[in-house]
């Protein structure tokens, strides 16, 4: 498993792959070398053109110090496919950005423990950070 | 012997309560007067602030940050200009990094003033320190206003620097205010740290552990108070905070009252700073010349900018395609992700103790919603 | 009540006995609710003022000079207000219970001598009444928080409830005390028993110890600050009153409030000796004075309630039971013994130190016994 | 001492109460200023809402029209529609600017970005109305304060303003009397009225809420194209320097031109200034290459640009 690294103004972003995010993160935060133990931000990105959803994990290291690493990982658009392992269980500290995220861009986080919408009130059933998104008012304006 | 049937009682603690700060709510189930479940509920101010930003120049969205934690507009200033700085490569100018090492140290002494107060009022010592908290606030408020024109709006910072100066009268103005904070600080601390009372409730509640609070993303003065020895002003050491001679004050227990204490030491650490910054203060431009408002243009590529919030990390992750608008605008903020462990702290504990814990976490509405 | 008998009698000999009768027994009743009510307006202006001040702000100044009518535009707001009944409450219940917080809380006056030779009612078991009186209060709270259908006006009610239970226990362990020293359980006659240089049971070990404890209980029986868990807004919004509004709500403070005044007159009279102070036995205008001195006296327990309320935080409701049944409890035991030390002591002096040292002993083991590993010193790590 | 901390913290609200009414800087602890009557001073730099500044008369507003205000507003609450005359050619002054007050979030950008410091922030801030859609939407007449107006709440920058502005225009060639402005509100037609008051039922409402909060529609104002098009040839021998002409007949018109003229063909006409020129002079910049910046006619909006970015890529300036 060979990421795809790019360097950008200094932050160092690894793509990886959907079914090796989990083993990533853990290594990430478990080499002693690295120890990201601190999942600062996490965030979603709606690729329209590309048509793809970038799920983006800044991380830091409270323990050396040193960070951040944005950590990527890509899913379709399409709502049923659009899913990404949950690192939740690696940092708990990703539970609220991630039911966030799922709540505005709509990506499922497998093992995620407990994922409802969190802004947007629970019968709500677009995502509203979509490029996509069309908002009620203006759907009628179409008409 | 028989047993007596009991139930239950679930209440919901909001979105109408006087000491949810805000539109916030808690679905707590309670077995008599102890938390046995706490699911925190938020959402009731949300705007889309996100999607705003998209919509937005890069400088349109600048107004908006003052909105996302209206107590501290001037660091959420900070935080925006200084991730589009980081991406358009922009100097910014020493004498604009010293006005804003000026106004974001003022808004962590404003910020924590009030976070102790609050915290204080929730545990009910009926508004006196909270009355006395403002009372300085409203000097802090007055200055804002004598530099930017608004109060709590500030609407300050432009990318590459300030957009006023500040003259030989508001630096005095300034000065006056750090001068007299200290005297500020110490009474309130006799008023409050000894106090029986006080002790008795926050000790030992709501325990944050160091290892859950890194985990968990957990920053700021809550972080610290648990023993994480981790400042980004000293880590980043962003604007020009390695100039400054100042400590970072970091608890044990991690308990209500070590966050009460830091935020206090935290302003005591502050005035240092301050002191520092409005001697030192170098003469130059405030605003860096390749700045312009309008027509303003970031190059393609995405980038992260995080300062140190009065409340925690406030970070932004912005895309830009290189065009006048952002393509992403995401906003970290620091009390919507420290909210995480709000009900690990509460478990076990009563439903005053749940209030006083919120309390202790310090949260504004118009960052966790967005 | 027999003397304004006798003078109806003297001036105006040709009023029907019945008539004069009644007078007798009303105009009291009117003398003492009209000048507690205006005490309660005053209160309510006087803790709005203190509290504004201490907290550095003006307090209520815009109705009438200093904003003296506030409480009078108050009152007219309340009244003229909506008065909303939840659609799930019990309807009965939830009439009857503002109605029934201020009864107990008047009816207490009834034993309060306000001057000399002045009390409504001289019942020779006041102290007992008085006590008994102002806890049927508590059941119009629970009845409040249980007819509101509301979960905070039920929390708010349980720990009313479990509080005022409580505090009851050693507040009549603390009254025990004067009771003993007194001979009588008439309150003129505590009064009158307290007459003399430092007479007042308050200067006496045993006395100040008593005080204290009735005091704090007084406060935790009228839910004052650090006592107001019944109602903590910060917490359980507004406790047993959640529901109510207009006049309701209005009835809810006039209770609180008034059943606070009576209370530090009970205070008053059992432990800073009432009406006594000098010249309150001047002929003519002896009532006169004494009234001062009463009110006066009234003054500083009520001005001490509210410092504390500007001041201190709340207890939590553990807490709050854990110290009146851990330390107010056993503490108004020893007392009884310290008085008991004093009483059959074979002279003053001797009296004096041997209960001073009992009871100093009780306090200082009795706050060791239960703070034990509370109030950790906490020392902080400064990274640079 | 257990007790020790309770009795501190009466120390200290009782210093506070007697302080409040005997110490030395009673001052400084009752910090309230009683409203009505005491007013707090503002400082110079406070800022409520925007107004318009004049010299002299009303007549000699310093707006152009030029729309840079409104597009770089960021909640979108201005709304600016250019004077016309007779003939349809552009006055150089607006005859509508409204701005919703409701939605102004006196952020002051307006301000920065106005080239002619012709909008200032006002200190006012009563400004509570009974109507809830109607007056809270400030019109041209209301906006408009006298320069004096300005130096009397903010003297020194208003020095500093009439330090760096030229000396002041003149008034418009012909002075045509007064006309009563017409305001948006007039203007709306009954379906865009009635989208925009949905638009604020919607808040209250189920999920109507239209993006950008406002829509003051300003093409019904615009005078109808034939009527520009008859209207008297413009001056020597630029004839598309007429607003009221449309961008693709003005690059019919300029088709066969150098570059420069096609450029200025291209803008909107107006001779605002936003960019820093007038017409003639941000076409000559551009053409020359001393300005690569094709983004700044503000009043020509997106299909300005865009066919200045056409124009210059086909002559390979970028």
């Amino acid at each position: 498993m060979i990421p795809t690294v790019e360097q950008v103004r200094a932050m160092t972003s690894l793509l990886v792959e959907r079914e090796e995010l989990l083993a990533v993160a853990k290594f990430l935060k478990t080499d002693p070398q690295l120890q990201f133990d601190f999942c600062s931000c996490v965030t979603a990105v709606d690729y329209l053109k590309q048509d793809c959803i970038e799920v983006v994990y800044h991380l830091y290291s409270v323990a050396l110090k040193h960070g951040p690493i944005a950590l990527k990982v890509r899913a379709p658009r399409a709502l049923d496919q659009c899913r990404v392992p949950s690192l939740t269980p690696v940092w708990r500290g990703c539970e609220f950005q991630e039911r966030e995220a799922f709540d505005l861009y709509g990506v499922k986080f497998d093992g995620h423990p407990d994922l409802r919408r969190i802004l947007m009130w629970d019968e709500f059933v677009d995502h509203p950070m979509r490029k996509d998104y069309v908002p009620p008012s203006a759907m009628e304006a179409k008409k | 012997m028989s047993t007596i049937e009991t139930q239950m009682l679930e209440v919901s603690l909001g979105p109408q309560h006087p000491s949810t700060h805000g539109v916030f709510r808690m679905d707590v189930v309670l077995d008599g007067e102890y938390v046995v479940k706490l699911k925190p509920v938020m959402g009731y101010l949300h705007r889309n602030h996100e999607q705003i930003g998209e919509k937005m120049t890069w400088l349109g969205s600048m107004p908006y940050t003052d909105r996302l934690d209206y107590f501290c507009s001037m660091t959420n200033n900070w935080a925006y200009a200084l991730s589009v700085e980081k991406m358009a490569g922009i100097k910014v100018p020493e004498r604009a990094e010293y006005i804003r090492v000026i106004m974001a140290e003022l808004t962590r002494l404003l910020n924590h003033a009030c976070a102790v107060g609050f915290l204080l009022s929730d545990c009910g010592a009926w508004f006196t320190p909270v009355l006395y908290a403002l009372r300085e606030r409203e000097r802090i408020l007055d200055f804002f206003e004598t530099v930017s024109g608004a109060r709590m709006m500030c609407n300050y910072m432009r990318f590459g620097g300030v957009r006023v100066d500040l003259d030989e009268q508001s630096l005095a103005m300034a000065r006056a205010i750090v001068a007299r904070w200290p005297a500020f600080l110490d009474e309130f601390e006799k008023l409050m740290t000894e106090n029986e009372v006080l002790l008795a409730r926050t000790q030992r509640v709501g325990i944050l552990p160091r290892e859950l609070a890194i985990n968990a993303s957990v920053s700021g003065p809550v972080a610290r108070a648990s023993g994480v020895a981790y400042d980004i002003r000293k880590v980043d050491k962003y604007g020009v905070y390695d100039r400054f001679d100042f400590r970072v004050p970091v608890g044990e227990t991690g308990d209500t009252f070590d966050r009460f204490m830091i935020r206090i030491l935290e302003m005591r650490e502050s005035v240092k700073i301050l002191h520092q910054a409005l001697r030192d203060i170098p003469s130059g431009p405030c605003i860096a010349p390749e700045s312009k408002l309008r027509g303003f243009k970031v190059p393609a590529g995405d980038g992260y900018g995080r300062i140190e919030s009065p409340k925690g990390e406030l970070g932004f992750y912005l895309v830009s395609e290189g065009g006048a608008k952002p393509y992403r605008y995401h906003v970290r903020p620091p009390s919507f992700v420290n909210l995480t462990i709000l009900e690990d702290m509460c478990l076990g504990h009563k439903v005053a103790d749940a209030i006083i814990i919120l309390g202790s976490i310090d949260i504004v509405l118009g960052e966790v919603d967005r | 009540m027999d003397a304004i008998y006798k003078l109806i009698q003297h001036y105006a000999p040709k009023i029907p006995d019945l008539l004069a009768l009644a007078l007798a027994v009303l105009l009291p009743i009117a003398i003492v609710m009209g000048v507690f009510l205006t005490v309660f307006a005053l209160l309510t202006w006087v803790e709005r003022k203190a509290l504004g001040r201490i907290q550095n702000r003006r307090g209520p100044n815009r109705v009438g000079p200093v904003g003296l009518f506030q409480p009078v535009a108050d009152g007219l707001k309340l009244l003229t207000k909506e008065d909303i009944v939840p659609a799930a409450a019990d309807k009965v219940v939830h009439f009857l219970a503002p109605v029934l917080t201020v009864v107990p809380a008047f009816m207490v006056l009834a034993v309060v001598p306000v001057a000399k030779g002045f009390v409504p009612v001289d019942l020779n078991i006041g102290v007992l009444f008085a006590l008994a009186v102002s806890t049927g209060s508590v059941l119009a709270l629970f009845m409040a928080g249980w007819a509101s259908r509301n979960k905070f006006s039920l929390l708010g009610a349980m720990r009313s409830v479990a509080q005022v239970v409580s505090y009851e226990v050693p507040m009549v362990m603390a009254a025990v005390v004067i009771l003993m020293a007194a001979g009588t359980l008439s309150s003129v006659g505590i009064v009158e028993a307290q007459r003399g240089l430092a007479g007042w049971f308050v200067f006496k070990p045993w006395g100040l110890v008593a005080f204290v404890i009735f005091q704090l209980c007084a406060m935790a029986e009228v839910a004052r600050t650090p006592f107001d868990l019944p109602e903590a807004e910060s917490e359980i919004v507004a406790g047993y009153h959640t529901e109510y509004s207009g006049f309701k709500f209005a009835l809810f403070q006039m209770g609180e409030y008034v059943a606070a005044i009576t209370m530090g007159g009970i205070t008053v009279t059992m432990f800073l000796g009432g009406y006594l102070g000098p010249g309150s036995d001047l002929p003519k205008i002896g009532w006169l004075v004494s009234a001062g001195w009463f009110f006066a006296k009234l003054g500083i327990i009520v001005v001490i309630n509210i410092w504390a309320r500007g001041t201190w935080p709340r207890v939590r409701v553990d807490q709050l039971l854990g110290f009146a049944w851990k330390l107010l409890l056993p503490l108004a035991l020893v007392n009884i013994v310290a008085m008991a030390i004093w009483h059959f002591a074979s002279n003053k002096l001797v009296g004096w130190g041997a209960s001073a040292v009992v009871l100093a002993v009780a306090i200082v083991a009795l706050v060791k016994i239960n703070t034990g590993q509370t109030f950790e010193k906490r020392s902080y790590r400064f990274i640079s | 001492m257990i007790g020790k901390g309770l009795m501190d913290g009466l120390v200290v609200t009782a210093k506070n109460f007697v302080g409040s009414y005997f110490d030395g800087n009673r001052k400084e602890r009752l910090f309230t200023y009683q409203y009505p009557e005491e007013r707090m001073p503002l400082p110079e730099n406070s800022r409520t809402f925007p107004f318009l500044v004049y010299d002299g008369t009303p007549d000699q507003m310093r707006c152009t029209a030029c729309k840079v205000c409104e597009t770089e507003c960021p909640p979108q609450c201005i709304c600016i529609v250019m004077d016309r005359d007779a003939n349809g050619k552009p006055l150089r002054r607006p005859t509508v600017f409204d701005i919703d007050t409701s939605v102004c979030m006196q952020c002051g950008i307006c301000v920065e970005v106005c080239p002619f410091n012709a909008i200032k922030m006002d200190c006012d801030f009563e400004r509570s109305q009974y109507a809830r859609f109607d007056d809270l939407i400030t019109h041209l007449p209301t906006l408009l304060k006298s320069n004096e107006y300005y130096h009397q709440i903010k003297s020194a920058e208003a020095t500093r303003v009439d330090a760096t502005r030229k000396p002041a225009k003149k008034p418009a060639a012909a002075p045509t009397p007064v006309k009563p402005v017409p305001t948006s509100t007039d203007m709306r037609t009954e379906d865009e009225r009635q989208a925009w008051q949905r638009g604020y039922q919607g808040e209250v409402g189920a999920g109507e809420i239209v993006w950008p909060p406002v829509v003051l529609k300003k093409q019904s104002a615009r005078t109808p194209l034939e009527q520009s098009v008859s209207s008297a040839p413009a001056a020597n021998d630029v004839p598309w320097h007429d607003s009221g002409i449309e961008l693709e007949k003005r690059m019919e018109m300029a088709k066969e031109r150098p570059l420069a003229d096609k450029l200025m063909a291209a803008m909107a006409q107006v001779d605002c200034q936003a960019c820093g020129y007038d017409c003639r002079g941000y076409a000559n910049a551009l053409a020359s290459g001393e300005s690569k910046d094709y983004s700044r006619c503000a009043p020509g909006e997106e299909p300005t640009k865009n066919m200045l970015e056409k124009l210059m890529k086909e002559a390979g300036k970028i």
